[in-house]
C-alpha cells in the first residue's frame, strides 16, 4: 500500500496550520426546504406499498362517486326474471365466471336455463330480485366508504378533541369528562341508535348521529392516555414557555405526535362503522332498502350462501381490499409522519 | 347442496324420534295467554280439548263425540271421556269451565279473549261488566259440560279444535301462580306428548310420548325434538347434516333451488297476505279507483313464484284456499264460481293500473304521492317489499319508501296508524273464511285502513246474526262480502303463504290441519 | 459586579405537589434568593432536590403553592396565562434532554421559529428565515440545518438547537435546567462556551441548574445548592468552594471527582447524615456578606 | 505478567440501516487482565456501548459483526451457542447499565430480579436465592434490604436502583463486570458511593471491570488501565497515569482539555471543534483527520498504526512517527506531564 | 388502596344510578305501548294489565318505584314475555352469550398476544407481515360472515363441529371462533407496538445481560409489560362480545341474551331494555374496575403509586 503514496516527507507536513481543515461537508445536507407535511408527502410518495393502496382506494373511491356514470345497471331495477344468475364475463370460459353454477347437485348454465338473451351477462351476477350484482355493489360501496368517512370524521372531530382536551386539561374537568364518556359507554350502543332512530326516520342521517353519539369514544381514551405522556415532554414545555396557546400546542405538537395512535385507530374504526352500519340494517333500522351498502349486500349474501355463495363472496372481497388497502395505507402514513423513517 | 347420502348425523330411519325445527321459541305454554303459532303448536302436541282435527276432520277428544248444537244453534252437551291428566288427575269439566273463565277473566288479559265472544257473558265479562261465573259454561258432574251461546256460531266446533278452549288442571295452574306456562315442571298435560324439561326461552326441547294420554295407542312417534333455527342457512346445514328430519321454514331463495329436490314440499296455509291502505291518514286511499291501481300493479304470479320462491300461492281475494269446503257440496271456498270471478278484479295489468291511478289523482286532487310501505323486517317481507316498492313506483308520481320493522312493532304502527301503505297478514283463527272476511267491518279491531262498506258489513251481519244458522244462506253472504272486498280493493290482496319444507322420505303422515297446526299425534317415521 | 436591583426575586417560594394526599411532596419548601441581571446563578444539589421544580415555577409552568417571584419588579406568581404573555418572551429555557426536548415531527427552523410566530416577532417569511438563519449562525450551525428534523442531530447539536429556540425572542433571563449533563464531555465544553458567549453578546442573565459542580463553578457568578426543597447555601462561586459552610455543600464539593489519578487515589469523601438535615430553629440568612447559610442564629454567630 | 481473562481481537461490526451500512466497530482490539479495571472513555457514539454489548453477545436486529474474535476463558464468545451464551451471561460475566431508572423490570419485585441470575446460573432453589439476595442487596448498601425485597423498582430512589442493578450484576460473582456509564445519571454524592462500592466490589470478588463513563474524573478515580475511543476505534490506550499524565492522541488532548477542573480557572473551555465522522463512509485515512489541529497530510490518507509509547503505552497517531514534525502538546496538557514529572521524582526521592 | 376501590365503587354506583336513570326516563320516550296487540285488548283489560305492571302511576312514581326495586335487586317482570322477572329472563339467557364471549375472548386475546408477540419479536420478516396481514383480515371480515364460513366448511362438510345448536362443548367452538376474530386482530395489533416498545427498553436488555434465555426474556419480562395497555382495550370489549352477538348466535342457534336485546327493544319491554342495560353498564364498570385492579396487579406502579390513576 505504501507503494501507491506520494513521497513520506510530504505526508507528513501538517495538513494546514489552525483549524482550517475543518471538514464541515459532513454537516452539509442536500435535500430541498419543504415543509412537514411537504416532508410527510414525500415519504409516502415513496412507499410503495402505501402508494399502491393509496391508488388502489382513490380508484375505488372514484368508480363508487361516479357510480352513476360507470354501473351498466340501474342498481334498484329489478328483473325478477332473472334473480340469482350466477357472475358471467361475456362469452369467457372460466369457471366461476362462465354463468354456469351448480343447482341441485347438477351444473346448471343459469342464462340458458332462463333464457337470458345472448348478449346479457352480469359480470357479478344478480341478486334475489333480478338486480345487477356489480352496479349494487359500486352503489354499496359509495355508501358504506360515506360511512366509513363519516365515522372517520367523527372520530378525528369529536373523538381525538376530547381526549385532547381531557388529557392536557386534567384534573376536575378530565374527571369530568371521563365520567361523561363512562357513562355514555355504559349505555349499549343499541339502546341509544334505537331511540334515536325513534326520534329520526331509519336513513343515513341517523346512522350517521349514531356513529356521533358512541363511536368516537375509544378514540377519545386512547388520545387522552397519550395526550397525558405528551404534556409532560420538554418539548411541549418547550413550547408553553414560548407562550404558545393550547390550541396551537395541540395543533402543532400533539397532533403530529399523535399520528400513528390515531392513525391506527382510524384502521379500526373504519370497518367497525361499514359493520355497525350493516348490523343497523340488519335489524331494520339502517338504510333504508332499496339502497345498499356494502354491510347489507354482505348480509343478503350470507343468507344466500349455500346456493349461491357468489352472492356474499362478491361484496366480502370488495369489503377486504377496502379493508386492507386501508391498513396498509394507514401503516404508510404512519410511518410518513414520522421523520426517522426514510 | 346434496342433501341426502350419507347419514351419519343423529336422526336415523325407523327410530321413533322426530327432529324439527322450529322458528322461534316458545314464549308461553300458558293457553289463556298464547298468541303466536309455535305456542299453539306445541299445545297441540301436548293438551287435548274437546275436539281435535284429523285430515280435515273435527274427531272428538276428551269429548266423546262431535256434538250437534240444540236450542237453536246455542247449546252444546258434551260428554267427556275418562281422560286423565299427566299427573293422574282426571281430566273433568271443571277444567273446562276453569280454563275458559281464566281467559275472559280481564286480569288474565287474554289477547284471545274476544275468540270467545258469542259464548253466554263473555263480552260482558272482559269488559269488567259481569263476573267471569256468568260466562256461559258449566260443569254438571265431572263428565258433562254444557255451553251456552248467546248467538249461534257455525264453527263453533272448529273453535273448540284451537288453543284457548282447551281445559287447565287449577290445581296445578293455581299452584305454579303467574310462573304457569314457563316451564314444564309445573304443568301437566293431558295431550298425545309432553314436555319435558323445558323452560321458556329454551331454544331445544323435547316432547316424549304422553302415557297418560287417552289414546296413546295411536301415538306412533315416542319423542318429537325441537330445535330453534333462525337462520335459513343452518337449517340446510342441519337437515343436510341430519340432525333435523325436516326443516320447514325454507327461504324463498333456497326453497327456489331446491324445487326439483325430492325431500321438497310446499304446504299451504290458512295465511293470505294483503296491503292495507290508510285512509284515516291518507284520505285520497277512499278513492277507489287510487285502490284499485294499487291492486292492478303488482304481478303476483311474479311476486309469489320467484320473489317468494312458492313459498306463496297468488292469491287475488283475502280468504285462503284449502282452508273451508261448503259442508253440503265439499266444494272450496275459493273455488265457488263467485271467488274465482273475484280474481278478476286484480288482474296484473299495468296499463290499466296506470290509468285508473292517474284518474284517481285527479279525482283526489293528488299530484304527486310519497308513502310508505310499512312491513315486517323478515328477510322474505324485506324482499317482497323491494319489490312491492319497484312494482308501486311504476305508478306515475308514486313514490314508496319502505318501513320494515319487526314484527311487533309493525303490529303496533298499524294499530295506532302509523302508516300509509302496510303489508299485513291474518292467519285463520278458526277454518271459516268469516276470520278473514269479519277483519274488515267498520270499526273492526284489525281494520287498519279504515276501508268502510256499508253493504260488506251487511253483508257480515247477517251471516253473523241472521243467517247464522243457514248454512247455505250464510256461505253466499260471505261470498258476497268478498267480493266487494275484493272488488272495492278494501285492502289489496297478495298471496297465500306456503310453507316450504324439506322433509326426509320416511317422515310421514306429517300433515297440517285446516286450524294451521300439523297433527303429530298422526305422524310416524317408517 | 455592582448590586443591581435583582432581574428576578424569588420569595418565599413553595410548591408542593399532590396537597392533601397522602403522596404529598414539598419539592420546594419555601425558598427565597435573587438573581441580578447578567449574571450567572448557579443551582446545585442532589437529585430530586427540587432543582428543576425551582425553575419550573419561576417560568410559570406551575402555580406556585405560595410565595411571590418577581420578574423585574413585577409579581408574576400569580398572573393568568394571558398576562403572562408579555413577560413570556423576556424569560427562556434550556431543557436537559437534547432529545425529549425537540419535537421529533418538526423541523429544525420551525422549532426554532416557534417562538418568533407566537411573539410575532417577524413579519414575513423572508425576514423569519433570516432571524432563524441568524440563530443557527449564532449556534455555530448553519443554514442547512434548518430543513432537517431532530433526529438528524447529535445530542450536542440538538442542544444547542434548544438554545436557539430559547434565543429566538431574546429573553433577557434564561433558565438552563441541565443543559449539559447529557452530553459528552467535549460537546458539554461547546455548550457551555456557546452560552458563555451569548451571554457576553446579548447581555443575558442565567439560572443554570447542574449536577456537575466543576462545570457550574466554571460558568457561575454565583452558587445557590440546594438540599431536600431548601437552598441550604449560597454564595459568590470561590467563596463557596473555598469555603463552603453546610455539611451537605462539603459533602457535595468533596463528591466530586478530580480528573487526575493521583489526587483522586487520595480522594476523600465528607460524609453527610441524610437523617436528620434541617432543625426547626434554622433558615436562610446571610453570615458573612454575600454569603447565605441554611442554620440557626447561633450557628450563624460562628461565622461572623 | 498478569492473566487476561477476555482478549478482543479484530473486532469489527456493522450496522444495517436504511441510509446505509453503519462500520460502527472498525478493528478494536484490547484484552482485560484479572482484576483490573478497564476504562473505556471517548466520545459518545464512538463505539463504546456496541463494543461491551458484543463481548455480552447483545446484538441488535441489524448488527453484524463482520470480524473479530473475543477470547473468554479460552474461548471465543462469537462462536459459543445460544445456550453457552446464556450460560456465561449474567453469570461470568455481568453488565450493570447506564439508567437505573429503566433498566429494572418494573412490574417484577426486585427480590426476584436480583435472585434471577443464581435461579438462572445455579438452579438454585427460590427461597435459597432470595436469602442470598437479601445478603447481596445489604451488602451494596439497600437499607432494610431483606423488607424491602417485595418492593417494586419504582419504590427506590435512583441511586438506590443503581445498587439493586449492581447487586443483580455480582451475584453469582462474575469473572467480568461490565458498567456502562453507571453513574450518569446519579449525583456527585451518590457517584461517589457508587464507584466506592465497585471498588470494594473488586477487591472482595476480584472480578475485572470494564467500566465506561465520559467523566474522566470517575476514570482517575476507579481505572487502572484507559482506552480511548474514536469514531468505531480505539485510538490510545495506556495505563491511567499514561493516558493521563502522558497523552500522545490529539483526541485524547482534546478529550482532557475540555474537561474544566475545580482548580482551573481560565476564561473559556477548551473543545474539540466540528463533529465526529460518518460512519457510513468512514474516512480512508484517520478519523480525527478532520477535526485535527496536528492533522498530517498522511492522515488523510492513511490510518495510522498503534505506536508504542511504552510497554502498557499505545497509541495510533501517526504523530509518533519518527518522520512526524515534533509536535508540542497543548499548554494543559503539558501542565500535567510537568506536575506527573515532578511527582514521579518526588516520589523517586 | 382500599381507600381506592372505595371510591371507584363509590363511582361505580353513581353511574350505574346515572344510567338507570337515564334509560328509564328515554324509555318513556319509546312511542307505543308495551303490549304488541292492543287492539285486542279491551280497556277493562288494559287498565288491569297498567294497573299490575305500575303504568297508571305518575312518572316520577314509577321512578322512584322502579329504583327503589332496583335497590332490592329486582328488576321488574318482562312485558313481552309473560310474567317472567327480568332477572330469571337475563339469568337464563346471559349464560351461553357470556360462554361464548368469555371463550371467544380468551382464544381471541390468547391468541391475539401470541401473534402480536411473535410479530413484535420477529419485527420486519414475513411473520410479521403474516400476523399483519391476519389481523387485517380478522377485523375486515365481520363476525358473521366467518360465522357462515365456519358453519358451512367446518361444520357441515369436513364435519368437524356441530353445525349448530347449543348442545355441548364442542357446539360452542365455532361460534367462539366467529367472535374471536375480531378481539383477536384487535390485541393483536395493539400487542405488537406495544411490545415492539418493551422489547427495545434497557430492562429486557439487562435481563439477557442476566442470562435469561430469550424464551424467559420474553414470558417473564416482556410479555408482562406489554400486557398493561392491552388489558385496557380488552375490558370493554369483553363486555360488548359477552353481552351477545344477535347475528352470531342466530346463525348457531345460540340460546343468548344479544337476540332477547335485540327483541326486547323492538317491542317496547321496558322492564327488559332497562334490565338488560342496567346488566350490561354494570357488568362494563364492573369489569373496567377489574381492569384497573389487574392494571395494579401487573404494573405496581400504579398498585402502590398515586392512589391508582385517575
Ligand atoms: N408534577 C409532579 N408531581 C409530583 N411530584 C413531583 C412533580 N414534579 C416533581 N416532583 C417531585 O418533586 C421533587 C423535586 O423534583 P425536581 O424535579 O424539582 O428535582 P431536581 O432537583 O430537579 O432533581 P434532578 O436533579 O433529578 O432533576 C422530587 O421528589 C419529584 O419527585
Ligand atoms: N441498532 C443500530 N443501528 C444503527 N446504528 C447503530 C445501532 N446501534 C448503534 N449504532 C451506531 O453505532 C455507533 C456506536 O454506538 P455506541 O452506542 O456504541 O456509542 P457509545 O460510544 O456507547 O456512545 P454513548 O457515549 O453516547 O453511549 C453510533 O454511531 C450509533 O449510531
Ligand atoms: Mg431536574
Ligand atoms: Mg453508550
Amino acid at each position: 500500500m505504501a507503494e501507491n503514496l506520494p513521497p513520506l516527507e510530504d505526508q507528513f507536513q501538517f495538513a494546514s496550520d489552525d483549524l482550517s481543515n475543518l471538514d464541515t461537508e459532513s454537516e452539509s445536507i442536500n435535500t430541498p426546504s419543504l415543509t412537514y407535511f411537504q416532508d410527510v408527502k414525500r415519504r409516502l410518495i415513496r412507499n410503495k406499498v402505501a402508494m399502491t393502496s393509496l391508488i388502489l382506494l382513490v380508484i375505488i373511491a372514484l368508480v363508487a362517486i361516479f357510480a352513476p356514470i360507470l354501473s351498466p345497471h340501474d342498481p334498484n331495477a329489478q328483473n325478477v326474471l332473472y334473480a340469482n344468475l350466477p357472475p358471467k364475463w361475456g362469452s369467457l370460459n372460466i369457471p366461476g365466471l362462465n354463468g354456469i353454477h351448480e343447482a341441485g347437485g347438477h351444473m346448471v348454465n343459469a342464462y340458458q336455463a332462463e333464457h337470458v338473451p345472448k348478449g346479457t351477462y352480469y359480470i357479478m351476477g344478480t341478486d334475489y330480485l333480478g338486480r345487477d350484482l356489480f352496479s349494487r355493489i359500486l352503489y354499496g360501496t359509495r355508501l358504506s366508504l360515506f360511512i366509513a368517512v363519516v365515522a372517520t370524521a367523527v372520530d378525528l372531530l369529536v373523538g381525538v378533541p376530547y381526549g385532547l382536551i381531557s388529557g392536557w386539561v386534567g384534573g376536575a374537568v378530565d374527571t369530568f369528562m371521563q365520567r361523561i364518556v363512562e357513562i355514555l359507554s355504559s349505555i349499549p350502543n343499541l339502546i341509544v341508535v334505537v331511540l334515536l332512530l325513534l326520534i329520526l326516520k331509519p336513513g343515513i342521517t341517523s346512522i350517521i348521529i349514531a356513529i356521533a353519539f358512541t363511536g368516537w369514544i375509544t378514540m377519545s381514551r386512547l388520545v387522552r392516555a397519550q395526550t397525558f405522556k405528551l404534556k409532560e415532554s420538554e418539548y411541549v414545555l418547550a413550547a408553553r414557555t414560548l407562550g404558545e396557546s393550547p390550541f396551537k400546542i395541540a395543533m402543532k405538537h400533539l397532533i403530529p405526535n399523535l399520528s400513528s395512535t390515531i392513525i391506527i385507530q382510524t384502521m379500526f374504526t373504519i370497518p367497525s362503522a361499514i359493520f355497525f352500519e350493516a348490523f343497523l340494517s340488519f335489524i331494520g333500522i339502517g338504510i333504508p332498502a332499496p339502497n345498499a351498502s356494502l354491510g347489507t349486500l354482505l348480509n343478503d349474501g350470507q343468507k344466500a350462501f349455500h346456493f349461491l355463495p357468489y352472492q356474499m363472496w362478491v361484496p366480502a372481497i370488495v369489503l377486504s381490499v377496502i379493508m386492507i388497502t386501508t391498513n396498509l395505507l394507514g401503516d404508510g402514513l404512519r410511518d410518513a409522519f414520522d421523520p426517522k423513517s426514510k | 347442496l346434496v342433501l341426502t347420502g350419507c347419514s351419519s348425523g343423529s336422526t336415523k330411519s325407523g327410530s321413533k324420534d322426530l327432529a324439527i325445527n322450529s322458528k322461534d321459541i316458545i314464549s308461553t305454554m300458558d293457553s289463556s295467554t298464547v298468541t303466536d303459532t309455535i305456542g299453539a303448536q306445541n299445545l297441540a302436541n301436548t293438551m287435548e280439548g274437546l275436539y281435535r282435527y284429523s285430515g280435515r276432520k273435527i274427531e272428538p277428544g276428551i269429548a266423546t263425540k262431535v256434538v250437534t248444537p240444540t236450542k237453536g244453534g246455542t247449546q252444546y252437551n258434551f260428554n267427556l271421556r275418562n281422560a286423565k291428566w299427566s299427573n293422574g288427575d282426571p281430566v273433568t269439566a271443571y277444567d273446562f269451565v276453569y280454563s275458559w273463565r281464566r281467559i275472559v277473566d280481564p286480569k288474565t288479559a287474554s289477547q284471545y279473549s274476544y275468540i270467545f265472544q258469542g259464548v253466554k257473558n263473555a263480552d260482558k265479562i272482559t269488559n269488567g261488566k259481569a263476573s267471569p261465573k256468568t260466562l256461559g259454561v258449566k260443569a254438571i258432574g265431572p263428565h258433562k259440560l254444557q255451553v251456552n251461546l248467546s248467538q249461534p256460531i257455525p264453527y263453533f266446533n272448529s273453535l273448540l279444535t284451537g288453543a284457548s278452549y282447551l281445559p287447565l288442571n287449577q290445581k296445578v295452574v293455581e299452584k305454579a301462580g303467574s310462573k304457569y306456562g314457563l316451564n314444564s315442571k309445573e304443568m301437566v298435560f293431558d295431550g298425545p306428548f309432553k314436555l319435558d324439561k323445558w323452560q321458556v326461552g329454551n331454544t331445544a326441547w323435547t316432547e316424549s310420548k304422553n302415557n297418560s294420554y287417552w289414546n296413546k295407542d295411536n301415538v306412533k312417534l315416542n319423542n318429537i325434538k325441537y330445535y330453534v333455527v333462525k337462520d335459513p342457512n343452518t337449517g340446510l346445514n342441519l337437515y343436510a347434516s341430519h340432525v333435523i328430519d325436516r326443516y320447514q321454514d325454507l327461504s324463498g331463495d333456497s326453497a327456489n333451488q331446491l324445487k326439483n329436490n325430492k325431500d321438497f314440499s310446499t304446504n299451504p296455509t290458512s295465511s293470505t297476505y294483503y296491503i292495507e291502505m290508510n285512509e284515516k291518514k291518507d284520505p285520497f286511499f277512499k278513492n277507489t279507483k287510487i285502490r284499485q291501481a294499487i291492486g292492478h300493479s303488482i304481478n303476483r304470479q311474479l311476486l309469489s313464484n320467484q320473489v317468494l320462491g312458492k313459498t306463496a300461492t297468488p292469491d287475488a281475494s283475502v280468504v285462503p284456499s284449502k282452508m273451508t269446503w261448503n259442508k253440503q257440496t265439499g266444494t272450496d271456498f275459493e273455488n265457488e264460481p263467485q271467488s274465482k270471478q273475484d280474481a278478476s278484479y286484480n288482474d296484473y295489468n299495468p296499463k290499466l293500473a296506470k290509468q285508473l291511478w292517474t284518474e284517481g289523482l285527479k279525482e283526489t286532487g293528488q299530484k304527486n304521492l310519497n308513502l310508505t310501505l310499512l312491513s315486517d323486517d323478515t328477510d322474505s317481507a324485506l324482499k317482497q317489499s323491494e319489490f312491492l316498492q319497484a312494482e308501486l313506483q311504476k305508478l306515475p308520481g308514486l313514490k314508496v319508501t319502505l318501513a320494515n320493522v319487526p314484527f311487533k312493532n309493525r303490529l303496533q304502527r298499524s294499530t295506532s296508524g302509523d302508516f300509509d301503505m302496510v303489508v299485513s297478514a291474518w292467519n285463520a283463527d278458526f277454518p271459516d273464511p268469516v276470520t278473514f272476511l269479519n277483519l274488515f267491518e267498520t270499526g273492526g279491531a284489525m281494520n287498519d285502513g279504515h276501508w268502510s262498506n256499508k253493504e260488506f258489513d251487511n253483508q257480515i251481519k247477517e251471516a253473523s246474526d241472521k243467517n247464522a244458522g243457514n248454512y247455505q244462506a250464510r256461505w253466499q253472504n260471505l261470498l258476497n262480502a268478498q267480493t266487494i272486498l275484493t272488488k272495492q280493493e278494501g285492502v289489496v290482496p297478495l298471496y297465500q303463504l306456503n310453507t316450504a319444507a324439506l322433509t326426509r322420505n320416511d317422515v310421514k303422515n306429517y300433515n297440517m290441519s285446516p286450524n294451521g297446526n300439523y297433527d303429530l299425534a298422526a305422524a310416524y317415521k317408517k | 459586579m455592582t448590586k443591581k436591583d435583582p432581574i428576578v426575586s424569588v420569595k418565599h417560594l413553595k410548591q408542593y405537589f399532590n396537597v392533601g394526599k397522602p403522596d404529598e411532596v414539598k419539592a420546594v419548601d419555601d425558598i427565597s434568593f435573587d438573581i441580578y441581571p447578567g449574571e450567572t446563578l448557579g443551582l446545585v444539589g442532589e437529585s430530586g432536590s427540587g432543582k428543576s421544580t425551582t425553575g419550573r415555577d419561576i417560568i410559570r409552568l406551575y402555580d406556585p403553592t405560595e410565595g411571590e417571584i418577581d420578574f423585574e419588579g413585577k409579581n408574576i406568581s400569580k398572573l393568568k396565562r394571558k398576562q403572562m404573555k408579555d413577560f413570556r418572551s423576556q424569560m427562556q429555557m434550556i431543557f436537559q434532554d437534547p432529545y425529549a426536548s425537540l419535537n421529533p415531527r418538526m423541523k429544525v427552523e420551525d422549532i426554532i421559529a416557534e417562538g418568533l410566530d407566537i411573539n410575532h416577532l417577524v413579519k414575513n417569511s423572508d425576514e423569519r428565515d433570516k432571524r432563524v438563519h441568524e440563530l443557527l449562525h449564532l449556534v455555530n450551525l448553519n443554514e442547512e440545518h434548518a430543513s432537517r428534523y431532530p433526529y438528524e442531530f447529535s445530542g450536542g447539536q440538538r442542544q444547542r438547537i434548544g438554545i436557539a429556540r430559547a434565543l429566538a425572542v431574546k429573553p433577557k433571563f434564561i433558565i438552563a435546567d441541565e443543559p449539559i449533563s447529557a452530553l459528552d464531555v467535549s460537546v458539554q465544553a461547546q455548550v457551555v462556551n456557546l452560552m458563555q458567549d451569548i451571554q457576553e453578546k446579548e447581555g443575558l442573565t442565567y439560572l443554570f441548574i447542574a449536577h456537575d459542580l466543576s462545570m457550574v463553578k466554571y460558568i457561575s457568578d454565583r452558587i445557590a445548592v440546594m438540599y431536600n426543597g431548601k437552598i441550604v447555601e449560597m454564595a459568590d462561586t470561590d467563596e463557596l468552594y473555598n469555603h463552603p459552610l453546610h455539611k451537605y455543600t462539603q459533602s457535595l464539593l468533596s463528591a466530586v471527582p478530580v480528573p487526575d489519578p493521583h489526587s483522586e487515589k487520595q480522594h476523600k469523601i465528607i460524609k453527610f447524615d441524610h437523617s436528620k438535615p434541617f432543625k426547626d430553629d434554622q433558615y436562610l440568612q446571610e453570615v458573612t456578606p454575600g454569603h447565605w447559610l441554611y442554620c440557626s442564629d447561633e450557628e450563624a454567630k460562628q461565622y461572623k | 505478567m498478569a492473566q487476561k481473562v477476555l482478549d478482543v481481537k479484530n473486532l469489527s461490526i456493522d450496522f444495517d440501516t436504511l441510509n446505509g451500512t453503519v462500520k460502527a466497530i472498525r478493528d478494536v482490539s484490547f484484552h482485560l487482565d484479572k482484576g483490573e479495571t478497564l476504562a473505556l472513555v471517548g466520545e459518545s457514539g464512538s463505539g463504546k456501548s456496541i463494543t461491551v454489548r458484543t463481548i455480552m453477545r447483545l446484538l441488535a436486529d441489524n448488527e453484524t459483526i463482520t470480524n473479530g474474535t473475543i477470547d473468554f476463558e479460552g474461548k471465543d464468545i462469537l462462536k459459543e451457542s445460544k445456550k453457552e451464551m446464556d450460560k456465561i451471561r449474567g453469570g461470568k460475566i455481568a453488565m450493570i447499565s447506564q439508567d437505573p431508572m429503566t433498566s429494572l423490570d418494573p412490574t417484577m419485585n426486585i427480590g426476584n430480579q436480583v435472585a434471577e441470575p443464581l435461579r438462572v446460573h445455579e438452579g438454585m432453589s427460590k427461597h435459597k436465592a432470595l436469602e442470598q439476595a437479601a445478603e447481596v442487596l445489604e451488602e451494596v448498601g439497600i437499607p432494610n434490604a431483606r423488607e424491602r425485597m417485595r418492593d417494586y423498582p419504582h419504590q427506590f430512589s435512583g441511586g438506590q436502583r443503581q445498587r439493586i442493578v449492581i447487586a443483580m450484576a455480582i451475584i453469582d460473582n462474575p469473572d467480568v463486570l461490565i458498567a456502562d456509564e453507571p453513574t450518569t445519571a446519579l449525583d456527585v454524592t451518590v457517584q461517589a458511593q457508587i464507584i466506592k462500592l465497585l471498588k470494594d466490589l473488586k477487591d472482595k470478588i476480584g472480578t475485572s471491570i470494564i467500566f465506561i463513563t465520559h467523566d474522566l474524573g470517575v476514570v482517575a478515580n476507579i481505572a487502572d488501565r484507559v482506552a480511548v475511543m474514536y469514531a468505531g476505534k480505539i485510538v490510545e490506550y495506556g495505563t491511567v497515569d499514561d493516558i493521563f499524565y502522558n497523552p500522545q492522541h490529539p483526541y485524547t488532548w482534546g478529550l482532557l482539555d475540555s474537561m474544566p477542573t475545580l482548580s482551573m480557572n481560565s476564561d473559556r473551555l477548551n473543545t474539540i471543534p466540528g463533529t465526529p465522522p460518518n460512519l457510513i463512509n468512514p474516512p480512508k485515512g484517520d478519523a480525527f483527520y478532520a477535526r485535527n489541529k496536528y492533522a498530517l497530510k498522511i492522515d488523510h490518507e492513511k490510518q495510522p498504526p498503534f505506536f508504542k509509547v511504552s510497554d502498557t503505552h499505545y497509541a495510533a497517531t501517526w504523530l509518533l512517527d519518527k518522520r512526524a514534525p515534533k509536535v508540542t502538546p497543548p499548554e494543559s496538557i503539558q501542565k500535567r506531564q510537568a506536575e506527573f514529572k515532578k511527582r514521579g521524582e518526588a516520589d523517586h526521592d | 388502596m382500599t381507600k381506592y376501590i372505595i371510591r371507584r365503587i363509590f363511582y361505580l354506583i353513581l353511574t350505574l344510578f346515572i344510567v338507570a336513570s337515564v334509560t328509564f326516563f328515554l324509555m318513556k320516550f319509546l312511542p307505543g305501548t308495551p303490549y304488541s296487540n292492543q287492539a285486542k285488548l279491551q280497556p277493562s283489560q288494559i287498565a288491569i294489565m297498567n294497573q299490575k305492571y305500575g303504568l297508571n302511576k305518575p312518572l316520577w312514581d314509577q321512578y322512584l318505584i322502579y329504583m327503589g326495586n332496583l335497590l332490592h335487586g329486582n328488576l321488574g317482570t318482562s312485558f313481552q314475555f309473560n310474567n317472567q322477572p327480568v332477572t330469571q329472563l337475563i339469568a337464563h339467557d346471559i349464560g351461553p352469550s357470556m360462554q361464548i364471549g368469555t371463550q371467544a375472548m380468551i382464544v381471541g386475546s390468547v391468541l391475539g398476544i401470541l401473534l402480536g408477540a411473535v410479530a413484535a419479536i420477529k419485527k420486519n420478516t414475513w411473520v410479521d407481515s403474516g400476523a399483519t396481514f391476519i389481523s387485517i383480515l380478522g377485523i375486515s371480515i365481520p363476525s358473521f360472515v366467518l360465522a357462515v364460513l365456519l358453519q358451512y366448511y367446518f361444520g357441515y362438510k369436513l364435519q368437524w363441529f356441530p353445525v349448530a345448536l347449543w348442545q355441548n362443548f364442542s357446539s360452542s367452538i365455532l361460534p367462539t371462533l366467529a367472535l374471536a376474530a375480531f378481539p383477536l386482530a384487535n390485541v393483536a395489533r395493539f400487542m405488537r407496538t406495544e411490545m415492539v416498545d418493551v422489547l427495545d427498553s434497557d430492562y429486557i436488555e439487562l435481563a439477557k445481560a442476566k442470562g435469561d434465555s430469550e424464551r424467559k426474556t420474553i414470558t417473564h419480562h416482556a410479555l408482562r409489560n406489554s400486557l398493561i395497555p392491552v388489558i385496557t382495550i380488552v375490558g370493554p370489549m369483553a363486555v360488548s362480545i359477552m353481552t351477545g352477538s344477535l347475528v352470531v348466535e342466530n346463525i348457531f342457534s345460540i340460546p343468548g341474551i344479544g337476540n332477547q336485546f335485540v327483541q326486547s327493544i323492538l317491542t317496547n319491554d321496558y322492564p327488559t331494555i332497562m334490565g338488560l342495560t342496567i346488566f350490561y353498564s354494570f357488568l362494563l364498570v364492573v369489569i373496567i374496575l377489574v381492569v384497573d385492579i389487574l392494571y395494579g396487579i401487573i404494573d405496581p406502579r400504579i398498585r402502590l403509586g398515586n392512589g391508582g390513576k385517575e
